[in-house]
């Protein structure tokens, strides 16, 4: 079951991100039957982001799973319920708590099918919420996905808003690889327009969410609002800046970047995790790699600098990127010449 | 296989005024500064996340009144508690919470990582359970040097469900270290009731598992945690391995925060039935009832406290930010 | 707690002809093939590691003798047996260890990655403990869709000492579901004896911290497995939730390959001392005893078996290798 | 303590890397009683990949410590007996095994200092196998260098020969930081010149193997060889290679590579990680930055191509970068003009 139905063009009402995520994961759960969650206070809590709320009334405790604190086992339980033909939902609540599940993911989800010679499929979906920004401090607001866009067998999804919150969450149930959702931490209570019927939004497909002439710029996640703010901000001094937002990091779609650039001949890439090491980097390889000869500047990364995330909100504005860096880095890269 | 709370606590008879009065002090200097963090919170003064440990003072106070200044604890996401009760200073406590560069952490860490090498607290920790394995490795590391200082591990029920505790717990055992398992059984793992989140009725139960002795303790009687964790840390001293204290506790507040409204996981009467045994009040009839201290002198323990308290708050809020310049300090030695 | 091996094995009396041949069969089926890829490393015809299952047949054989079709396992590094005594093909399973593209995993997995989801196989794995919490989602995805079917997990003594052990146990209990823990305790984890990884005498006795009944029983006698695996699988199929059992046994060859002559971390006299309580000798002197098999009928199942080794040998042999072209085949699903 | 002893000149013998490995090992023990080893099997049996031969018989059990199967509260209790002064060398033995431990190592080990204001350090050393080249399959044969390279606060190291095992593993149990030693399975048994006496290589610092001036190879751990037979091969062809091996790859040494490129104006960079979010991303992201104008084609990368690593040998050779793919790559280098 890898078909995705495409979003309808029209949105009719406003919803939070969280919100969207939820409408969108009760929507697959009454699709099929096969979908349940499990995770740490994910049923009668509801989630300690609200993601879940809700759902137990709906769907009761046949579907709705609480599970002590032991992500190495709701990993486990999902990759042994997926294996065996369902399509388990198992919430992670903090990304920086893969660290003590990642064997599940790693090299038992992510490897499974290959291992076993494509025997099965592992139609996993793990949701976790990702990002710095609310005081959290260092062991609670990574954003790994460097991590796991390295491992093949995963699919990492990415949503920048309601829309696609809830749109990427339904395409990660109805895909049959597993798939990381990462939810941010800071967008769960930001609103959008949110069609009311399901739809999945295809994975592994860019969308450019500002057309602009000079500058591109690739935005993971959280960082999308940021680069629109800064593209509003220049266009004002007559810069206008394509922002293109993966959605999915693995797969990555780098036809369009590529494309993008082919264009513009300048590009920006942002994301919240460090620097050294992120997905930048790769997308900053390949691009230099397909269309050398367009560039007329190197590849631009933002990032946030070689440190854990640090707790003083003085200290954490000034760690996380935003949209004047993001401006200053256009500026930057149209300075070059 | 677990020694029952009634046994443990009829000792608890027989131990000195001395003791008393600074299990009564401990407790109160916990719970006046997490009853302002709390305040401080909902004031929006405060960023981030607030564990607060009102209702389990007796075990920090009880276990810490039995340790000495070099002996070693990790700590938990609850774990202000447990700092206060190591004695590290309200000023860079709550300069902490305030992001500022004079806390515990220079402003980097928060709640979840106060610490303070020089009282021998290693660090509260954001990631439940993996606090345990580092105080095997503190305990390790005492018997490598010849010392005879002792760790102490503290961790929640709910935490006994991940891997880290089962590990730590087994090498420990298996290397015979000085470790002293404390579990701070307070029924809940965020909103999951104990019966939600394991099979057993004491927590203490999982200690055979390790070939690990276990006591289970009245949480709320100070002196009961104190006489349990002292013979538990003579054990370990002398050589005799880790063992494991369950002590029956309780939280007044939410998991995060002060009040939780969102659902209602537990009810007002047990949590009314919890309070009528606050840990506090049971130290204070008692002193009082056996002439270990009047009541004014318990009284002038609590007014020493908010003063110190209020001066701590103000120290914090006259303290600098740091600097963003000083991003990168201390992301690496040398 | 744990029942002890005396009381599981006492029953064994009482298993029908049927069950012993059947035993007979598949304890001879892993000797061969363990015996013969065994050789076929030595002589350095296979590829990558080989962790042999010889001298614990008798708990492969009896576990699954008690197993439907559908009833889900998983396993360990040392999966071969569990793989046989599934029902796992030979040429599959000797293809895969030659990386033939008609092995079990197409020469993708090897050894420790064993897989026959049309046998309820769910692989072995290279991760000790790893495939614990798998079995407890096999067995939720069972009673989900409302059949009867139960999951084993197989593990080592020294896997009961990681975390995923440890939460996969409790998962398993609290949620009530099908599972059978099958430790097969042949007292060493690589080259460190039980001894020296845990304090316990019995694993059994960590099934305590679950809340989860156990049985101990001799792994060196399929049938009292057998027995004490019916009990467990029945009680998991009606609801009655998980279970563990114990069994008590021995591996012949090194920890990997066949002989281990670099450290001697047991003695020959143990060695001998086991293998004098070797599983299929037993089993055949009690069939003969009893006049459930003659002599050549059991020499008939080794002769069968050895034909059935060597034809599926030349047919992994014959079989072609991947093509390099191939690489990313089944990284993805669709 | 995080002076380094640099090398002596004159080598005085041939060892294997493993032996030169275990060499260094014991000469840090000796130089500092606070060193110890802790792992499964590392005492008794000297450790699987014999890495540590003979220890317990010289160290005692007091400094050479069995552990249960238990890597997170192995690596748990290497970091707080560093915390408490000691400076342990942890063993994980195969790198794959990381999973299972590395929230003790991540959100612990490298964070710690930082989160707690400086006030301690974690002096700990973790040592572990990684690769692919011995038919180990995809549990036992990853390279995960980059996930690593992507914490702050760790170190990483990865010996491609005994020389650099010996020199690398004393430097990282002298360095005051965890230090993640990465040596590589399938050169356990090769062997090279190695100084008797104790020395240290100095982490963060890049080591040009071989000059050449007209394609720049950066290559990591087992690759630094298959480099080096590559740069014969071509040399052959009228081709001068420079290979540069950046011996610690956190801190990464990129003014070496970059002065390189000045140079050459190509580069080439190879690991044995799967290629998409490899460490081969962040040289090619920052040379690409740093020294864009030099560049007369993209920076080239060679790594796994996107999948688990497979177990027939056919198929793992075919995986793993070699000599003939690195050669063939920077026959394309030239051909671009
Ligand atoms: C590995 C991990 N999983 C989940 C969490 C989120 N979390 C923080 S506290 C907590 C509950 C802990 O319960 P318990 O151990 O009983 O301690 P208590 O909060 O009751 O003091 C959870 C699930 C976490 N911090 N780390
Ligand atoms: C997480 C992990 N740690 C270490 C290893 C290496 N290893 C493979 S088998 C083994 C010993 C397992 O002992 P036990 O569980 O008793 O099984 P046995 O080999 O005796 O069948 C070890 C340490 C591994 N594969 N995975
Ligand atoms: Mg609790
Ligand atoms: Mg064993």
């Amino acid at each position: 079951m890898t078909t995705t139905t495409e979003a309808p063009a029209v949105a009719t009402r406003k919803l939070t991100y969280v919100k969207a995520f939820n409408e969108g994961l009760a929507q697959a759960m009454r699709e099929d039957d096969n979908v349940f969650v499990a995770g740490e206070d994910v049923a009668g809590y509801g989630g300690v982001f609200r993601m879940f709320d809700n759902l137990l009334d709906e769907f009761g405790p046949r579907r709705m799973i609480d599970t002590p604190i032991s992500e190495a086992a709701l990993v486990g339980l999902g990759v042994g319920a997926a294996a065996r033909g369902l399509r388990p939902v198992v919430d992670l609540m903090f990304m920086d708590f893969i660290g003590v599940c990642l064997d599940q993911i790693v090299n038992q989800a992510a490897k499974m099918k290959y291992m076993f010679g494509g025997a099965l499929s592992v139609p996993l979906t793990i949701t976790t919420a990702s990002g710095a920004g609310l005081g959290a401090a260092a062991q609670h607001s990574q954003s790994l996905e460097a991590w796991l866009a390295h491992v093949p067998g995963l699919k990492v999804v990415m949503p920048c808003d309601a829309y696609t919150a809830k749109g990427l969450t339904v395409s990660a149930i109805r895909d049959d690889n597993p798939v990381v959702v990462m939810l941010n931490k800071v967008l769960l209570g930001s609103t959008g327009e949110v069609p009311e019927e399901i739809y999945g939004i295809p994975l592994g497909r860019a969308h450019t969410a500002r057309q602009g002439s000079d500058v591109t710029v690739i935005a993971l996640g959280r960082m999308v609002g940021e680069a629109l703010a800064a593209a509003d901000e220049l266009s004002a001094e007559g810069v206008e800046i394509e922002v293109i937002d993966p959605r999915t990091v693995q797969p990555l779609d780098t036809e369009t970047m590529f494309a993008s650039v082919r264009r513009t001949h300048r590009v920006l890439v942002v994301h919240e995790a460090v620097t050294f090491g992120g997905l930048g980097a790769e997308i900053a390889a390949q691009i230099q790699d397909a269309v050398f000869d367009y560039l007329d500047a190197p590849v631009l990364r933002i990032g946030a600098p070689f440190s854990p995330v640090p707790f003083s909100p003085v200290l954490e504005k000034a760690y996380v990127p935003d949209r004047a860096r993001i401006a200053q880095g256009c500026r930057r890269l149209l300075e070059r010449s | 296989m677990a020694q029952r709370a009634s046994t443990a606590s009829k000792k608890s008879a027989q131990v000195s005024a001395e003791i008393i009065k600074d299990l009564h002090e401990r407790m109160v200097r916990i719970r006046l500064f997490e009853t302002e963090a709390g305040k401080l919170m909902e004031a929006g003064r405060l960023p981030g996340f607030l564990h607060l440990y009102v209702g389990q003072e007796a075990v920090a106070a009880g276990v810490m009144s039995a340790l000495r200044d070099d002996d070693q604890i990790t700590s938990t996401h609850r774990g202000h508690g447990h700092a206060v009760a190591k004695g590290v200073g309200f000023r860079e406590m709550y300069a902490e919470l305030y992001g500022r560069v004079t806390g515990a952490c220079l402003g980097r860490g928060g709640s979840m990582h106060i610490n303070d090498l020089t009282r021998g607290m290693l660090g509260a920790n954001g990631i439940v359970g993996a606090g345990v394995p580092i105080a095997v490795g503190a305990a390790f590391a005492a018997r490598y040097k010849g010392e005879d200082s002792v760790a102490v591990t503290f961790f929640g029920d709910g935490a006994t469900n991940i891997g880290a505790f089962h590990e730590g717990a087994n090498m420990a055992a298996i290397l015979g270290l000085p470790v002293v398992f404390v579990c701070e059984n307070n029924g809940y793992a965020e909103f999951t009731p104990q019966s939600g989140h394991m099979l057993l009725t004491d927590v203490a139960d999982r200690a055979a598992a390790y070939g690990m002795p276990s006591v289970i303790v009245d949480g709320m009687d100070a002196v009961a945690v104190h006489r349990a964790a002292a013979e538990a840390v003579e054990r370990a001293r002398t050589g005799a391995g880790p063992m494991m204290i369950e002590a029956k506790t309780y939280r007044y507040f939410d998991h995060q925060g002060v009040k939780g409204l969102r659902h209602p996981y537990r009810s007002d009467e047990e949590v009314a039935e919890w309070k009528s045994r606050d840990p506090i009040d049971l130290i204070e009839a008692r002193a009082v009832a056996d002439g270990t201290a009047t009541r004014p002198e318990l009284d002038d323990v609590w007014r020493r406290t908010r003063d110190e308290i209020a001066e701590a708050i103000a120290y914090a809020e006259a303290s600098p930010l740091p600097d963003p310049a000083d991003l990168l300090l201390n992301v690496y030695s040398g």
